[in-house]
């Protein structure tokens, strides 16, 4: 089970960035039979022409997968104790994007060592898509 | 013309979400994540795990294949579920999810605000195995409320 | 467990008809999703045109399906011996589709009763997309 | 210039498919066929079956999900996966296949032709379960030669 050193890991410190892209209607089908959301914004280009879109917008939570697997193949999945998102530009087909993060801040209390981390994903003119938070627990 | 809402107390009754294998690995499979953890017992075995932990952001699944009708019930309550926006997605990790687990999910509104141009609301999702909490999830939602 | 009572149906009856549609985007995602047939000639439209055709086409096999519907409606899925079909047309976006058939002959032999019927799928304009052959074994 | 076709005798190794009662919901929603045989496992036993069986074209499910790369093997043949036409699709159905079924899938080339304008292939799959034979069926694809 891995577990980051929390003796290795000074605050500054870069997360291991992951890129992706570019995002296709076929990833945009799988996810949504992934995750049961069916939502046509993310599937039919003329129906999210009609609600005002230029065309189809990926899942924002298909962003949010895209950087949990930045965290969780840095951190481990169980030292995951938190992780929030905050959703800010559309991502669209095409779009290559880049998850990236900072460890902000070591914290060491009784329940244990504990990272506090700031993530984000851009894309490749660095427009941010979503950023984030996370708490990492260390050994 | 507003129309009236009506945001109920309990608005959907706790329903149940069956871990099966397939979904772990196709939400992996779309974000591109394949990490032999989510698609290997015997590896996820040797990493010291009971089985393929489902990833970080399998709420989703749970959520929209648990209760597939619920965007129906929020337009119910008078909600514009055609004019939507996920504005912030939140977890709080506790114990993590294997296949084969019955989740329970337990929906409420944490809070609801309208104001001229949207109705802003807070969905809190918490989800336990044997009245053991795994997760918590809430999930801030936009809609226009013209 | 269903099963049609074989001195009850005559040859030259209908099967009940079975109409569907229009077919979404959405559905055909919700097929992929389900399959794990993720062709982009059904999700993507762009490609489909690039790959010479109008745009989308639905997947044969949710055809298939449809009639395969029709078809465990009627006689039961556990009663279903053989099924097969020939696809002879695309089915496009907003495409109505109707799944039909017909008894064509009963056969009694020392393995039981059966039903063999022909099938097919047509269009709101009587295109024909898929056709097919049943056997069905009765009480 | 043609490219030469590399039909091997063996082409893929039998694979094993799990059944798991989210691939039955969803093939059937895909579909639209809302027959609560394919949903309720309660109602499906009242029916008379040990649970909720798969409807008549699941082997798709089976092939596609439980040899993902399956395509792309067609395409090292010097098959031209890129044209290809699904000219046929025939089952023989011999048991229902439930949830919790392990699958075994064993496919072999029943036959393959090369005329000048296309590949004419006919892939034989048979499903068995311990040794049982569940289902069989045959795929027939087109695809262009040239």
């Amino acid at each position: 089970m891995k577990k980051l050193n929390f003796n290795s890991i000074k605050e500054g410190d870069e997360l291991p960035a992951l890129t992706k892209g570019p995002i296709t209607q076929v990833q945009l089908a799988k996810y949504a039979g992934a995750s049961g959301d069916f939502n046509p914004i993310h599937l039919d280009n003329n129906y999210a022409k009609a609600a005002g879109l230029d065309g189809i917008i990926a899942h924002g939570m298909l962003l949010m997968g895209i950087l949990g697997q930045m965290i969780s193949g840095w951190a481990g999945i169980s030292a995951v104790k938190e992780y929030s998102v905050h959703f800010k530009s559309y991502t669209r087909l095409q779009d290559r994007v880049t998850a990236k993060g900072v460890v902000e801040k070591k914290e060491e209390n009784e329940k244990g060592k504990f990272l506090h981390c700031t993530v984000f994903v851009e894309d490749q003119n660095g427009e941010v898509k979503i950023t984030g938070k996370v708490i990492v627990q260390c050994m | 013309m507003k129309k009236q809402k009506k945001i109920p107390e309990n608005p959907v009754e706790p329903f149940y979400f069956e871990v099966e294998r397939c979904k772990i690995k196709e939400l992996c499979m779309a974000i591109g994540d394949n990490n032999p953890l989510f698609f290997d017992t015997g590896y996820a075995r040797k990493e010291g795990y009971d089985d393929t932990p489902a990833p970080l952001t399998f709420a989703t699944v749970m959520v929209f294949w648990g209760h597939p009708g619920l965007l129906e019930k929020v337009k119910e309550w008078g909600i514009n579920t055609g004019k939507i926006l996920h504005a912030r997605e939140h977890y709080y990790y506790f114990k993590p999810v294997f296949p084969g687990d019955r989740i329970k999910c337990t929906m409420e509104i944490e809070s609801f605000r309208s104001t001229s141009a949207a109705d802003i609301i807070v969905l809190k999702f918490v989800f336990s195995r044997q009245d053991e909490i795994v997760l918590i999830a809430k999930m801030k939602l936009l809609a226009d409320s013209r």
